[in-house]
Order: C-alpha cells, then structure tokens, then sequence
C-alpha cells in the first residue's frame, strides 16, 4: 500500500483556535518540507485577537513542480479544535485524511465531534493529541507538534527535517522547550509510523533545486526584506501594523549587521517624516505599513513629491477602510496608493505578483527612488505578505549600489539649481554634505532654485516636469513593467491583473487552455505611470478582457478603462480570502462561451 | 416536534447495514446512523480471506460504493467507539465524550473472537483476523510459505485456512472443543471431521493443551505454542480461533438485559421498549429449545437485522433462524457447512 | 434560599485548640462532612471508613507503617482485608469513571502497607483510662474482634466466647490458605485482641449440655455482644425427587460451607472428577477453587443469573476462570438423579430467564417451565447462602421477618445490655461490612455503658502547600497484582496465588490515586476570572458557574454553568471533576487558588 | 503559600458575588484577552468601581483607541467608542464637552497611550477635561504581538528589537504630574481590591484623572513585567505621602524601581467644562455660577 507517487501535490491544511499553536505547527511543517527540497506554498489566516481565541488556518501546499497558488481543496485536515475544523471538513478531497483529537476533554452534543462530519469517502484518523502531550511532556501544550509528529509518521517523512525546524524555532527559549517539544513529537511520530494506514503512505521524492543554486523558503514580506538589504538600504523607520509589522522585524534583526538603522517610531506620521528626512540627506530610507498607515502618510508623502526627495514605502494591504479586516487580504489601497495625497502627486506605483516578484520589486524601487527622485509605493497585500514560497535567490546582486544623478552632473553657471530643468526632467540633486550643493527643500511651489514661487507658469512647468520625469521608469533597465502569458496573437479570452491575485489568475489560465480555450493573462507590475501601450496593444489581442481583483470597486479596471477608455469585464470579491481559482475560471468559460454565440 | 425519528444502529456488519437498509426503506423520513469502532465502511468479513490471496486494498472488498451513503442517507459514524447506552435517557456516549440521542435503538455489536482466560498473558503474542487492519498486518508478519498455527479452528478459522493451504502457506491446527464451533459435533463423528480437515492439507494435532505463548528463539520462527505436557509448536503467526464472544460490554449500564449477549425475544427485543439487537451480539429466546440462544451464519445474521428493522418499524414478527447445524463431507471429501454458504 | 439559612452557620467552624497546629480547623459543617463524603467515594462506600487517600499517600511516601496505622484506624485487620475484601471501594473509584481509565488497586495497596512494613514496626493504640465495665462477646469473626479491639481500647474489660479452637470465624474457616494465608490471620487477630481481651475457646454458648447459658453472661457482664455470624447454610431448594428436603444426606452432595469449614478444621476432604458447585458467592467460588487444587478434572459453577450479576470481584472470577473453572449462567437446579448405589450422577436443571433487580442489588431469576434439562457430574457444592442460627438463645429476642436480630443502630436489641453486630444482624454480607459494623455497634456499647457519647466525627481541614501529584501520573497503567505461575497452583491448597506488590509495584500504583481528600478552591474575592486556570485544565473540571444546589442535608448538590459573562457569580473547582492535578495551581495570576486536605476525625466530645 | 483563613463557602460567596450588582455591567459574551491577562483585573474593578458609585449603564461612556487594551469597551455593558490607534483622548474630550452629564472613561495601552497618542495627553490634561483616563499598561505591544512599548524596560528583547531595545522607558507618572493633571494614581492588576479602589477615586474626582495600572501581558512579556516580578516590587506609597504636594509625588514617581501604589496627587480646579461655563457667562453677560455646568452627583 505504501507505493511512491512519482509526483507529489499534496496540500494540507491546520485549523485551530489561536491559542492551539495553530500557525506554529503550520510553519514547521512548510519550513520542515521546504528544507527537503519541496516546493511550497503556503499561506496562514488568523484572527485579530492575540490568542485564545479564533479560528486559525494554515494552509501548506507541498509539490514538486512549481505551482502558483493555494489548492480549493486539500489533501490533509489536521483538527486542534473541532468547532473551528468541521466547516472546514468538506474542503478535504476524496481519500484525503482528517486528523483529530481522539479523546476531547468537554462533553459535546450531538454533531460537536468532528468524527460526525467526515464523509465516507474521506479517511478518518483518530489521534490522542493531548494525552500524548500529555505523557511526553506533562503539558497538553504541545499538541501542535503532536501532529506534526503523526503527520511525519503516517507519511513517512524525514522526522530530522522537523527536528531541526523545532530546535531552530524555540532556539531563543530555553533549552526544555525544545527538549520536550521534541519528546512530544517523537512520541507521535511513533504513533504515525505504527498506525494502520487507509492510503498510500509516503510522498514522491523532492525535487532538488539545479546545480549551484540553493532552493530557500521565504513570504513575501522576507523577500521584500532580501530585496532592501541587496539594494544597500540605509535607513529603515516602521510603527508595528498588520500586516507589515514582519517587514520591520525582519529588518531591525537584519539591517544592524550590515550598519544600516532601524527604529521604531511613534506612529506612521513619524515614521515616514523621518524616511523623508533621511532620504533628503542621499541615504537609501524605506518605510513599511498597512492602509490606515498610508493613509497618515499622505501628506508627508505629498511632500516627497513635492520635494523630489527619495523614499521608498511598502504597503502590504488589508481589508479595508479604516480599522477593517486587519488580518485578511484584499487589494483595495490601489486608489490611494496611485492617488492620495493633496495636489497632483503622481509618484511610482509596483505591484509584484509572486514572492520571487517582491525580492526584485524591492530593490528595483530603490533605483528608482533615486533615478527618478521620488517616492515609490511598492504594493503589497496580505496574502502576498504573508505566504511562504519556495525561491532561488540570483547568484550575484541585481541591484545597483547608486544611481543618484548627483552634483557632479550639475552643468551651468551661476548658483545651483535644485530644480533645474533638464532633458529628462531629472535634475541633479545635491544632498547635505556637498560642497557648493546648499539649497532649500520647501513643500510650497518652488523655483528651479528650490525659492518659494506661485507664479502660474512656474507651478505648469513644476508640475509637468514632476509628472515627465516619471515616464522613463516605463523603460528602467531590466525590470519586467507587465508581462503576457500563456497564448500568443489573438486570444479568445485575455486575463489582467496584478498583485498576489495573478497567482490564481495563471493557474486558472492553465486549467482554461487545458479545456481547450485560448486565452492569455497579462500581469501589470508597474501601475504608476501605467504601461499604457502594452496593455492596449495585449487588449487589441483579447475577444474579451477580464481583470480579477480582490476589491469591490475594481480598481484596477477603473485605472485602466479611465485611461485607456476601453472596456473591460470585471471579477471582484472581498471575501477576505484570496481569490478561487475556480472562479476566475467559471468566468472565462462564461466569455469564451459568449464569444462563440 | 418537527424533528425526524433517529434510528441509530451499533455495528456496521450484516446486520446492521441489512438492518439500516430495510429502515431506509420502510421510514423514508426518519435519519439512520451507523456507528462502528472501525474506520472502514462496510466490507463483507467473509471476503477478508482475499487478503491473503494479495488483496491488499480495502477498497475492493467493500459491499457498497462509497455513495450508497449519501444516496441511502444513512450517516456512517466511523472510528466511533460507544462507552454507555443509557436507556433511561435514550443516549449514547462515545468514547470521545459526544453525546447522542435516539429514538430507536438496534444494537448490531456482533461478537469478538474469545480467547481462554489461560492464554490471555499471551494476547501481545498473537495475531488477529477480526477486521482488515488485522488481516493485513497478519499477512505482513507471514513469511512466503511461512507456517499459521492455529489455536481451536472454529469455522471462520477454517475458513481462512483453506484459502491459506490455497495460496501455499502451512497450518498447524490445534483442535480442541473449539474446533468446527459454532457447530455441535458428536464424539462419534469428530474423528472423521478431522481426518477431512488433514485431507484438506491441515496439520491437525489434536488433543494437545497449549498454556503459553513464546517468542521464537533465534534462528527459529516468530513465535512457539507450549503445551501443558511441555511439548511445543513452532510457527510464524499464531491465530486463535476460539469462537465468539459478544461484545456487550458498553450495554451494562444501559439497563436491558444481558447473559453473555443482550436477552430478546424471539421478535429480537431486548428488555427496553426502545432497544432492539440483532445478530452475534444477542441471545434470542427459543420457545422450542427453551433456552437463550445464539444464531450464527450470515444468512441468520442478515436477516435478523432486517426483522428488527422490520419490528422497529411497526410489525411484530419473530425471527426464524435457520437452524441447519449440520456439518457433512462432500463426495470430495471436502468439508461443506452452511456456516460457509455466502 | 436554604442557602441564606446556611450564611449563618460559620459559628460551627471552630479553630485548632491552640497548639500551635498552624491554619488547621475543624468543622462539622454539613457542607464540609458532604464534601468529604461525596469527594472521597472511596472511602464513602467503605463500611469501615477507611480514609483510602491517607494510607495511599503514604505508600507513595514510602512510609509503610504509618499506612499500616491509617488503615488499622478503620479496620484492625488490614494484612487481612487487603487480600480478601469485597472492595466497594474499587466499584466508585473515580479513576474509573468513564475517560479516567480503571480503578486504583486500593485493596492491593492495603496489603501492601501491611507487607512491606518494616519488620520491627510498632503497631500504635491510644488507651483510654480503665472503665471497669465488663463486655462480653460471642463469637470471634471480624465483627466480634473488631467489637473487641474498639471496647479494649475504650477501657472496658472484654471476654470473648468462642466455639471452634481458634478465632477468626469465617476468616479462619471460610476462606482457604491460598487466598489467605493463616500466618497473617494468626498476627493480625492477636493484634486485635491483645489490649487484655480474653478469649475463651472451644465454649459454646447455649443452653444445651455443657453449653455456657447466655443468660450467664447476661449477669456476669455489663454487656453482652452477639457476633455470631450466620454459620448455617441455607438449604437448597429442590422442585422434587431424591433428597428434596436433605440434599446433603446423597453420598457425593456437600453444602460448600460445611466442606470448607471441615476442610479448614483439618479433616481430609475429597471430590469426584466432575465438580458441580451450585452459588455465585465467594464462597462458590472458593469450594469451586478448592476442588480444582483437590484434583477434580472439571469443575463447572452453576448459577441461577449472569456472571454480570454476581457479587464477586472480577479479578476473583478471572482467576477462577485461568485455573480453569467454568461458569455457566442461567440455570438453577431442579433435582438431583443418583445411581443405582444412591451416588450422585448428575444435576437436572432449569433454564432460568432474568427477572427485575432485588433490592439487594441482585437480579431475580424466573425458571421456564419445561425446560429441565440434565447434566452429569460426581460431586455437588452448595453454596447459595448462609443464614443465622438462633437455637442458642435461651433468651427471647425480637427477630426481623428474615429470622434475624433486630438491633437499632447502635447494635441494642430488643433487651437492654445484649448487642448483636455483624452478619448475625445483618445476614451474610462482606468482612469489612462485619469489621464496619463490629466498630459502629462497640461505639454503641460504650455510649450506653457510660451514659454518653464519648466520641464525634469531624472534618479536619488543614492548608496544603502545593499540589501533589503531576499529570503524567494519570496515565500510569493500573499495577496488576503478581500471581503463582498458573503451572502447578492446582496442585498445592495452601499456597498463595497473589504474591503482592513490591515496593516498585507499590510505588507506581501509589501514584495513581487522584489523593480525592485534596481540595482544590478558588477564592472568589482575589479571583479576577482571567480564566488562566480553564485554560490549563486537563478536564472539564474548572467552570463558571451562576449557582448552585444545596440539598436538604445542607450539602452542596449540582452546579448551575453559565457561559454568559454577566452570569458568572465564580470560576469554581469541580471537585467531582477534579484529577487534583495542580495545573491550575501554578498559573492563577492573583495566587487565590488554595489546597486544603479534608479528613473525617474522630474527636473526643 | 496558601494560608487557609477559614473555609470559604460557595454559594456565600455566589450569593455575595450575584448580590451586589456589579455583574450587570459585564458584557454578556466573554472577554477575548488572553487567560490570565491583568485586563480582567480592570474590568472587574471598573464594574466594581461604577457599581460602588451608582453611576448607571446609559451614563457611562468608555472610549478607547488601538490595542488589546481598547477592546475594553467590548467586555461592558455601557456605551463604548473604539476608535483609532491613539486618538482616545480627543475622542473622549468631544463626548464629554457635548454632554457633561456622562462619566467618560478613556482606556488604552502604553503604546495607544505614549506612542501615538502621547501628543494629545498634555493637552488633555492642561484643559483639565472632567474625564478618567486609565492606562494598562504592560510595557509592551500585544495585539501587533509582542515588540517594544514606550515604557518597555531598557534592554527589552522583542522581535522588534532583538539586539535589546535602546530608550530608555518614558515615566508616565512623572509626565502626567508634570503635565498638570489633577489627579493621579497607580494600581497593580495583581492587586485587584486596591484597584477596584483606585478607580472608584479617579472616576469621583472632579476635573481630568489618570489611573496608571500595571498589568501583566502573560503572553507576550515572561521575563519583566510579569506577577512574580511586580508581587515583589511593588509597595504602598508611604502613610505620611501627602497627595496635595506634587514634588512629593514626583519624587515617589521618580522611584520606578519599586512602583509604589495609590494616589500621588490630587487637587480640584476649574475644569474644561467649567471653562466653557465661564465662556458662555462672559458671553451672555450672566453670573458664572448660575450656569455652571451640574457637578457630579
């Protein structure tokens, strides 16, 4: 019974209340498999409260082949609490296994075990989580790495790989803590390995990343992170907000090795004054946030523009307005990311799609910072923050250490012009500390000396030249704007999108040219200036465009059909959740049906 | 009121599932629970000798599709162990500490295999064939041509053995009082039953007393039977086969009536207005004997679940067991029982 | 609202004599003595009261002897009735309550304490000063040594009169050797009766020929104790035939109680191939047991229910069944057929159907008409009962319907000054049932020798530092008792088949007792319900909770949960629930979790 | 450890407990703090305390902003505003100055309260607005899970901060007493009568109050300010403290090594609403005293 499967695509998913270790146990497990060599893809759900209570998922897709996005259904339900894991029960396929507390502690009503939910066609494994625990370690505490444990037995995977992912993680705690987390797991390991097994028992072996290449896990948040360090930042500044709070602790642990400078400030109003600030003296500044936290950027933002000062800010979106969804995913800042702020305060706009999309996003929005001399949003949400996925880092640094058009560009008489008109709207900016540089930076309308002036055809040619400037980002070296997928020439059906979405949006796309339908998708990185040309010419390809995105206006197609006046068909769900790959394919079937009629 | 009767039925054999069906069947409306210790749906136990033919998926032996549930609208409660009925209260608890309520309730437990309270040190050190996890891990611990010794050799016993003879394994029977049960066997006749049995290609030793179980030594098989005159019997596996039990230890406190199976009457009844039972795990009275009996067969065990649903539902019928006892050797000289016959 | 009535009643709750016994207090409120009763099953269902948590925690302490004491407090034959007794205990432990596994070997662990005493330990007695009132006791069995122990201690002068040559009575001549072994026996009576107790053997009390005339006794003493017993089989009951009236005059037909006591007074017994033991009592069981070891081939018991029914441990009819007795339910004997030589050749019994429960517990068994049906065997026990025999009394006593003793609870009978106690008051039951009952009536005699009640019963509560137990111990598998190799046991009558815990089994077993006498409470004015302690609970046993119950007796009944905030009067401890586990000990933030050990006293009033 | 008094009765104490009312200002569902978090130390105080003072459900307000402090307005029964992270105290400001009739209650965490919002608590305090402010503060940030607060001990590890944290934490008590508050007290979560005391205070006093109350985080802070630590060092402030001299109360303040508890300053002055009194008499012409905004009970 226990034949290898040649490939493997297994996805499983924990669910607990929050005080069951539920994301912990997640997490061990996509760090123990990816530490086998596996592709994963993981992706965690938790409520606002600390702990204790609400429901926790996490949700871990293992392949070998790469894949794009979550499954609709998984292979594996590990229940550490009931009442949160029966609604769940349908979402495991045929043959697919329900793991569960065999002996709960509180009597139940009728229909309060999960055992009165599993289908016969699923397969139901009944463990003593908590009595192992228990035994192992005199604590119940420990159930999460009880089925990590079972799990590793009943499918035969290296119990050393979760070893090591248990001892790393309570590293920082004392030694018992790992001591008896291991015991726990060695104990249910035991208990996998031994017990009778209704299915096919192991996964197929890894496949290993290519020669000289190292194959490594990270979210996307810990891509963004890599991505800050290889472009050199300087200085980063941060208030904690989900679901950013990740980058600004990666950060403050990575940064000081390499003499960079973290500091939490007191709010998001602080932390993006002294971004500015810092930018203003020819430093590498980020600052990273949420909606709300964007929100109270604006106007220092304003400034940024304004004073063609560096910045760079990542914004990882949450379900919005105000307080909102705080730990769900939505894409719904795209507004306020193009657009907000006092004046027109057109600034860079990237939205990568995947994790390996974030590493090269980040540092890209460095160079242009500098290049381009304004602030770059770098659009993030909390799907994307949040997931793990399995990537290989580029052999050398793709970024370039400097790109500021410095004093040393500076041609012509007299007095230095900060704001000097030039060829390419750039102007050579001076930073504190060159000689012959001084000037004022001012948030009023300015001359090219940086003085102060509301004379009409001043505030026409500044304005112009802040928004001209920006077009040559549309052709910054080696930086994907947007890419096609999947058909060439004419298509029936065309998918746009952008952000985390495209994941679902490609796997979609696959499932229709499998069913025989051409289609294509466009992924749009760069949203601000919009790569107006590709789109149009992509769109002159497609019988009917379709842009899938996570808000409930529609964002994205309202940027683009405002700009382009073209037409497009919309898909918006705010769910919270990331969107269905079913979904989106349900809706290409629709059109691809509508255009044969 | 508007809530549907609850039929809910203990075991998931023939007589329950003969028993969930004709429910099904005769009360459209009601809802009907299956509830098994096991975490397999229903399979046929006759088939699991298939197992040592190489059957190695659970799968094949099922009676049912997967969807004959949700077509039938029977809910399959598996890996549900019951720890109390409650018959004042009309509950059942499980061992994971649900609690639920019926209406009706048609106890289908069946038996387990008895093991002599003598050899019960020696449990750890033998090998069962009570379910499909048992057989398969039985298979699994038996080498290519390796040797069963088989302790009693009641009919399910015997059964498996000829398909273990059939696909080249040994056994080694140690026959006792056990041998050919549930059958009665007359001392005249028994010589020539087991002169049949040795003509099937059973090793019979008869008459021996094992009162241990050993680990082999090194070198030698698995395990050693040690009898009481300090002889001995090596093999791979032992197997005893002592005959059923019923399993009614999760009925004591419920209040119904129980010898060594719950006590019914002939329209299979237990004391409690709301509990029927039906198959091994019942001791049906028989007017003609006088007595408290038990009923073996499958055809005996289906069509007791049916009369019980049949009574839940309205009428009063008594089972009629078919009572063919016999034992004969066909003209191969073979061994044929009805006990075999499904 | 008996609730409000309750509020006043602290007054009763009186400090420790002030002897420095720091924070102890004792109290006989109704609430305490219902929580120890109810909190402590086991000890609630012995009929000696012995304090079980106390002893065990002992052994787990390694202090054997003052185990030993604990246990001598309720019941002065420990060595004895932690072998043989009928373990009531056992039945309510709540270590085998459904989801807490099976129940502590409570009475293994009473032997325990009495083996594994060190050699040289000194049994303790608190004397009371000389009364000069003089008992007279009939009868050396449990309940008249008992009576004897307490009354010596009290101070009175006790003479028992006995009529075998050694005491013990059923101990000694009802139970074979290989269950217990007569050294014991003999150390653990001469204990009881060595506070100056004199006993007379080989007297027989009655009016007959050099019978002492109870009457006598009657003059001579204070008070006179009839602890009797009920020494006479009851008669089997046959439907007609041979020896319907006298079954025991048929060669091969013996009543188990008279086989075992000859067997016991040292005369040579012997049985037939096929054994036929008629009973579902110890005693069954034993004849049953004794007539393997005598050679018998097949010994089959009959009884008239189910084994689910009989009032013997499971333990007892395990090892009965592995040295190969057989038990067959259902069945009573109708009559018995005989040879041409008038031997015994079989039994015809009755198939029998269950009828309801008597209210001794037991079920009834309804015989079906024509369905007699015979079986063969050599030789017949009769062990379905025992009964008292009064043909003693030269007195007139008030009888029960059952022909019985009345006595009121103290133990008086209908004539001032006589007592009786133990099975001859309340027919065959248990030993420890005749011990409980031996103590309770020799209380009686000394409240009326002097007038008064010298003695009361209170809750001792005294303040715990920690937990003691930790909540791997309640996974520990239940230590079973070593037994003789099954090989050769049928062969010796004397030799012991459980052969006791040694100190590792003892140990582990030990650990396993929940220590119920630990009390575990929340103080509602510190508690700020954060409910850290529901969150460390290995059960469902901390709740929040709106009310609760208060029976008529003043003791506390259900608690009424609630899961709504605005509800919650307190987080409450649910004793019932309650492993004693210590989790919730550790994690209360405001420290307002207290343990208190809670134990009945005996305090001189 | 356990010093048994005297055995405590069940349902006295139910009855105790049920009797005196305070349950009803108890949200029906329960409090989704962590077990064991000194926040249901407050809330049982806060219910004691509007209890002790008959303040009735429709009179009291609590606002609140970002944190797992502000979720407080959940788990009353009064009305509750949770607002933004720490915009409190404008908030509470504006309720009060639209109706002085209502006890306002502003609550919040040391981060909601000195990070973000330690801009607005001057100002609060100056104008002297007839609000209690409490602040629980647990040296640390729960909700964003666990990095390091505005009075997070020097050398705090969090994942913020993993090298130790730099600043030094800031002194609320000295703050405020330098900010002019009106009155001033610290209680200790670990310490639930005192509390329930100190609230009781700080919602009678007239004019702006601040009650710091010390309360463990059990989940995010095992080594600083946990009970075991805080049971040792904290004590009363001493019986000659007078509460009217606010040098005395610094230097107690000053003293953060060994928090003391109880009320550290305390005076009576014009407050906020007072002010607007004044303003509308100076308007109309009329006597101040005849419009004057109705006091307190």
């Amino acid at each position: 019974m226990a034949e290898q499967r040649e490939s493997t695509d297994i996805q499983f998913a924990v669910i607990g209340s929050a005080g069951d270790g539920t994301i912990a146990a997640g997490d061990i497990l996509k760090r123990a498999m990816a530490g086998l060599g596996y592709k994963v893809i993981a992706f965690d759900i938790y409520p606002a409260e600390i702990r204790g209570f609400g429901k926790c998922i996490s949700r871990v897709r293992v392949t070998t082949e790469q894949a794009y996005s979550l499954k609709r259904h998984s292979d594996v339900l590990v229940s550490l609490d009931d009442s949160y894991a029966i609604p769940h029960v349908g979402e495991v396929c045929d043959f697919g296994a329900v793991i569960y507390e065999a002996s709960p502690i509180a009597r139940q009503p009728e229909g309060g075990h999960i055992t009165a939910h599993i289908r016969p066609t699923q397969l139901p494994y009944g463990l003593n989580q908590r009595e192992i625990s228990e035994r192992a370690t005199n604590a119940a505490r420990s159930r999460n790495i009880v089925v990590l444990g079972y799990l590793a037995g009943l499918y035969d995977i290296d119990p050393q790989a979760f070893r090591d992912v248990i001892a790393d993680k309570f590293r920082s705690k004392a030694a018992i803590v790992t001591t008896s987390n291991t015991a726990a797991f060695d104990a249910a390991y035991e208990v996998g390995k031994t017990v009778f097994k209704l299915d096919q028992g192991s996964l197929g072996e890894p496949v290993h990343a290519r020669e000289g290449e190292t194959a490594t896990m990270m979210t996307g948040n810990g891509a963004i992170v890599r991505g800050c360090m290889d472009a050199g930042l300087d200085t980063f500044f941060g208030y904690p907000i989900t679901p950013a709070t990740t980058i600004l602790e990666r950060l403050a642990a990575e940064l000081p090795k390499h003499g960079g400078r973290v500091l939490q400030t007191e709010d998001e109003i602080s932390a993006i004054s002294a971004t500015i600030g810092a930018g203003y003296t020819g430093a590498r500044a980020a600052t990273a946030t949420s909606g709300p936290g964007l929100a109270l950027m604006a106007e220092m933002l304003g400034l940024g523009v304004m004073g063609e000062i560096p910045s760079v800010v990542f914004v990882s979106q949450r379900g919005g307005p105000s307080t909102g969804l705080p730990t769900k995913t939505e894409q719904s800042d795209l507004n306020i990311a193009v657009f907000g702020g006092a004046g027109d305060a057109q600034r860079i706009v990237l939205a990568p799609t995947n994790v390996d999309g974030c590493y090269r996003t980040a540092g890209k929005a460095f160079e242009m910072a500098e290049k381009y001399q304004t602030p770059v949003v770098v659009l993030l949400d909390l799907y994307l923050s949040n997931r793990y996925e399995t990537v290989v880092p580029p052999a050398k640094n793709p970024f370039a250490p400097s790109m500021n058009k410095g004093l040393d560009a500076w041609r012509g008489e007299g007095a230095y012009q900060r704001y000097q008109k030039t060829d390419d709207h750039v102007s050579p900016r001076a930073v504190p500390g060159d000689e012959g540089g001084m000037h004022t930076v001012t948030g009023l309308e300015h001359s090219e000396f940086g003085k102060p002036s509301d004379l009409p055809e001043n505030h026409m040619a500044m304005s112009a030249k802040r928004h001209e400037k920006l077009k040559a980002a549309l052709t910054h070296p080696d930086f994907t704007i947007c890419k096609r997928f999947g058909d060439e020439g004419p298509v029936d059906v065309g998918i746009l999108g952008w952000g985390s979405t495209f994941g679902e949006i490609l796997e979609a796309m696959f499932a229709a040219q499998a069913a025989g339908i051409r289609c294509s998708a466009m992924k749009v990185v760069m949203l601000s200036p919009l790569p107006e040309q590709q789109i149009v010419s992509f769109m002159d390809d497609c019988g009917a465009v379709l842009v899938p995105e996570l808000n409930y206006e529609g964002q994205l197609a309202n940027l683009i059909s405002g700009a382009l006046g073209r037409p497009v068909t919309r898909l918006n769900r705010v769910t919270g959740a990331p969107m269905q790959v079913e979904e989106i394919l349900a809706e290409i079937r629709r059109l691809a049906q509508a255009k044969a009629a | 009121m508007a809530e549907p009767t609850h039929n809910v039925i203990i075991g998931n054999g023939s007589a329950g599932n003969g028993a969930a069906i004709t429910l099904r069947e005769r009360d459209p409306d009601s809802r009907i629970t299956i509830i098994t210790m096991g975490s397999l749906p229903f399979y046929n136990r006759y088939d699991l000798p298939r197992v040592f033919r190489g059957c190695d998926d659970w799968r094949e032996i099922l009676v049912h599709p997967l969807a004959y549930y949700d077509d039938n609208r029977i809910t399959l409660r598996r890996n549900s162990r019951v720890t109390d009925v409650d018959g004042r209260s009309r509950s059942i608890t499980f061992a994971h500490n649900e609690v639920m309520h019926y209406d009706q309730l048609l106890v289908c437990a069946g038996g387990r295999g008895y093991l002599p309270e003598e050899l019960s040190d020696y449990y750890g050190l033998m090998h069962g064939f009570h379910s499909f996890e048992a057989a398969i891990t039985t298979r699994r611990a038996l080498p290519e041509g390796g040797t069963v010794v088989m302790l009693g050799g009641d009919m399910i016993g015997l059964d498996l053995a000829r398909t273990l003879i059939d696909v080249g394994y040994r056994v080694a029977l140690l026959a006792n009082e056990y041998t050919f049960w549930p059958h009665r066997i007359d001392a005249d006749e028994r010589g020539g039953f087991i002169a049949a049995l040795e003509h099937m290609g059973i090793e019979v030793v008869d008459g021996m007393r094992p009162v241990a179980v050993e680990e082999g030594a090194a070198g030698t098989p698995a395990r050693r039977v040690v009898f009481d005159d300090g002889g001995s019997l090596d093999g791979d596996v032992v197997m005893p086969f002592y005959g059923l039990v019923p399993t009614a230890e999760f009925m004591l406190r419920s209040g119904v009536d129980i010898e060594r199976g719950l006590l019914v009457d002939p329209q299979l009844h237990t004391t409690d207005p709301h509990i029927w039972a039906a198959g091994d795990v019942c001791q049906i009275w028989s007017a003609a004997d006088n007595e408290y009996r038990f009923y073996y067969g499958w055809t005996n065990v289906r069509q007791m679940g049916e009369v019980a649903a049949r009574n839940v539902t309205g009428t009063n019928e008594p089972f009629e067991g078919v009572d063919d006892e016999r034992l004969h050797i066909g003209k191969d000289g073979h061994i044929l029982s009805p006990f075999w016959e499904h | 609202m008996s609730g409000r009535r309750r509020g006043e009643k602290e007054s009763t709750v009186r400090p420790a004599p002030a002897s420095g016994d720091g924070g102890v207090w004792y109290s006989d409120d109704p609430r305490d003595i219902g929580w120890v009763r109810e909190n402590i099953p086991c000890q609630s269902a012995c009929p000696a009261g012995t304090n079980i948590p106390g002893y065990i925690q002992a052994i787990m302490e390694k202090e054997y002897g003052r185990a030993y004491e604990i246990n001598r407090e309720a019941n002065v034959l420990p060595g004895i009735l932690g072998r043989i007794c009928s373990r009531p205990c056992e039945d309510v432990c709540r270590h085998a309550q459904p989801g807490n596994g099976e129940t502590v070997n409570i009475c293994h662990l009473k032997r325990t304490a009495s083996d594994l005493k060190h050699v040289g330990h000194r049994i303790t007695e608190s004397l009371y000063t000389p009364s000069g009132k003089q008992v007279a006791i009939v009868g050396a069995g449990p309940a008249g040594v008992a009576a004897a122990h307490d009354l010596s201690l009290l101070g009175h002068d006790v003479t028992i009169f006995e009529r075998e040559s050694d005491p013990g009575g059923m101990l000694r001549y009802g139970i074979p050797a290989f269950r217990l072994p007569r050294d014991v026996l003999h150390v653990e009576l001469h204990n009881a009766l060595r506070l100056g107790v004199e006993l007379r053997t080989g007297v027989e009390v009655g009016s007959g020929e050099g019978q002492t005339p109870l009457t006598r006794l009657g003059k001579d003493f204070d008070a006179v104790l009839l602890s009797t017993g009920s020494m006479a089989p009851v008669t089997l009951p046959l439907k007609e035939g041979v020896g319907k009236d006298n079954p025991d005059s048929i060669e091969g037909v013996e009543y188990g109680l008279y086989f075992l006591m000859e067997m016991h007074r040292g005369e040579k017994k012997t049985v037939g191939k096929r054994v036929a033991v008629v009973g579902a009592g110890f005693t069954a069981l034993d004849c049953a047991r004794v007539a393997k070891r005598l050679g018998a081939e097949e010994v089959t018991i009959h009884i008239r229910t189910a084994e689910e029914y009989i009032p013997v441990t499971k333990d007892e009819i395990f090892e009965c069944k592995r040295e190969g007795v057989r038990i067959k339910g259902l069945r009573s004997p109708a009559q018995l057929s005989v040879d041409d030589g008038g031997r015994l050749r079989g039994i015809e019994f009755v198939q029998n159907r269950l009828g309801g429960w008597r209210e001794n517990g037991r079920r009834a068994a309804i015989p079906i008409e024509g369905s007699e049906f015979f079986e063969p065997c050599d030789t017949l026990l009769i062990a379905i009962g025992q009964r008292t025999v009064n043909d003693y009394l030269d007195i007139k006593l008030e009888l029960d319907r059952w022909g019985s003793v009345k006595a009121d609870e103290g133990g008086q009978t209908s004539k001032k000054g006589v007592f009786a106690a133990g099975d001859y008051v309340s027919g065959p039951t248990t030993i420890i049932e005749a011990v409980g009952n031996g103590r309770r009536v020799a209380a009686g005699i000394d409240t009326w020798l002097m007038g008064r009640q010298r003695r009361r019963q209170v809750v001792r509560i005294e303040p715990v530092d920690g937990p003691l137990r930790e909540r791997g111990f309640d996974f520990i598998e239940r230590q079973h008792m070593p037994t003789a190799p099954l090989a050769g046991r049928n062969k010796e009558l004397t030799r012991e088949v459980e052969t006791g815990y040694d100190e590792a089994l003892a140990a582990t077993e030990s650990k396993r007792c929940y220590l119920c006498n630990l009390k575990y409470q929340i103080d509602v004015d510190n508690c700020i319900y954060c409910r850290a302690c529901i969150e460390v609970a290995p059960k469902n046993c901390i709740k929040l909770v709106e009310g609760v119950e208060i029976r008529e007796d003043g003791t506390y009944g259900e608690l009424l949960e609630t899961s709504e905030w605005d509800e919650v009067g307190a987080i409450w401890i649910d004793n019932n629930e309650c492993i004693r586990c210590g989790a919730c000990f550790m994690v209360c933030p405001t420290k307002c979790i207290s343990i208190t050990r809670n134990e009945f006293v005996t305090q001189d009033i | 450890m356990t010093e048994l008094l005297k055995p405590v009765y069940l349902e006295d104490k139910l009855k105790q407990v049920r009797g005196d009312g305070h349950l009803q200002y108890r949200s029906r569902s329960l409090p989704t703090w962590c077990p064991g978090c000194g926040y249901f130390s407050v809330a049982e105080g806060v219910a004691a305390a509007l209890n002790r003072l008959e303040v009735a459900l429709k009179d009291a307000v609590i606002v609140s902003g970002i944190g797992c402090a502000s979720r407080f307005p959940f788990f009353m029964d009064t009305y509750g505003l949770h607002t933004l992270h720490g915009r409190t105290l404008p908030v509470a400001t504006g309720v009060k100055v639209a109706n002085e009739k209502l006890t306002v209650i502003a609550v919040g965490g040391d981060g909601d309260a000195f990070a973000i919002g330690g801009g607005h608590i001057p100002h609060a305090a100056r104008r002297n607005v007839d609000i209690t402010y409490m602040v629980f503060d647990n040296g640390v940030y729960g909700l964003t899970k666990g990095q390091t607060s505005p009075t997070s001990v020097q050398g705090f590890v969090t994942p913020s901060t993993p090298y130790e944290s730099h600043d030094q934490p800031l002194n609320p008590l000295m703050m405020l007493l330098s900010y002019g508050a009106g009155w001033v007290g610290q209680a200790y979560a670990g310490r639930p009568h005192h509390l329930a005391d100190m609230i009781v205070e700080a919602i009678a006093h007239r004019g702006f109050s601040y009650l710091h109350i010390l309360s463990p985080c059990v989940t995010f802070d095992k080594t600083e300010m946990t009970y075991s630590n805080l049971d040792v060092r904290v004590r009363d402030l001493p019986p000659d403290h007078d509460p009217a001299d606010r040098m005395a109360a610094m230097e107690q303040a000053a003293r953060t090594a060994a928090p003391a508890l109880g009320l550290f300053f305390s005076e009576t002055r014009p407050t906020l609403g007072d002010g607007f009194a004044d303003v509308a008499a100076r308007a109309t012409g009329r006597p101040a005293g005849k419009t004057k905004a109705a006091r307190k009970k």
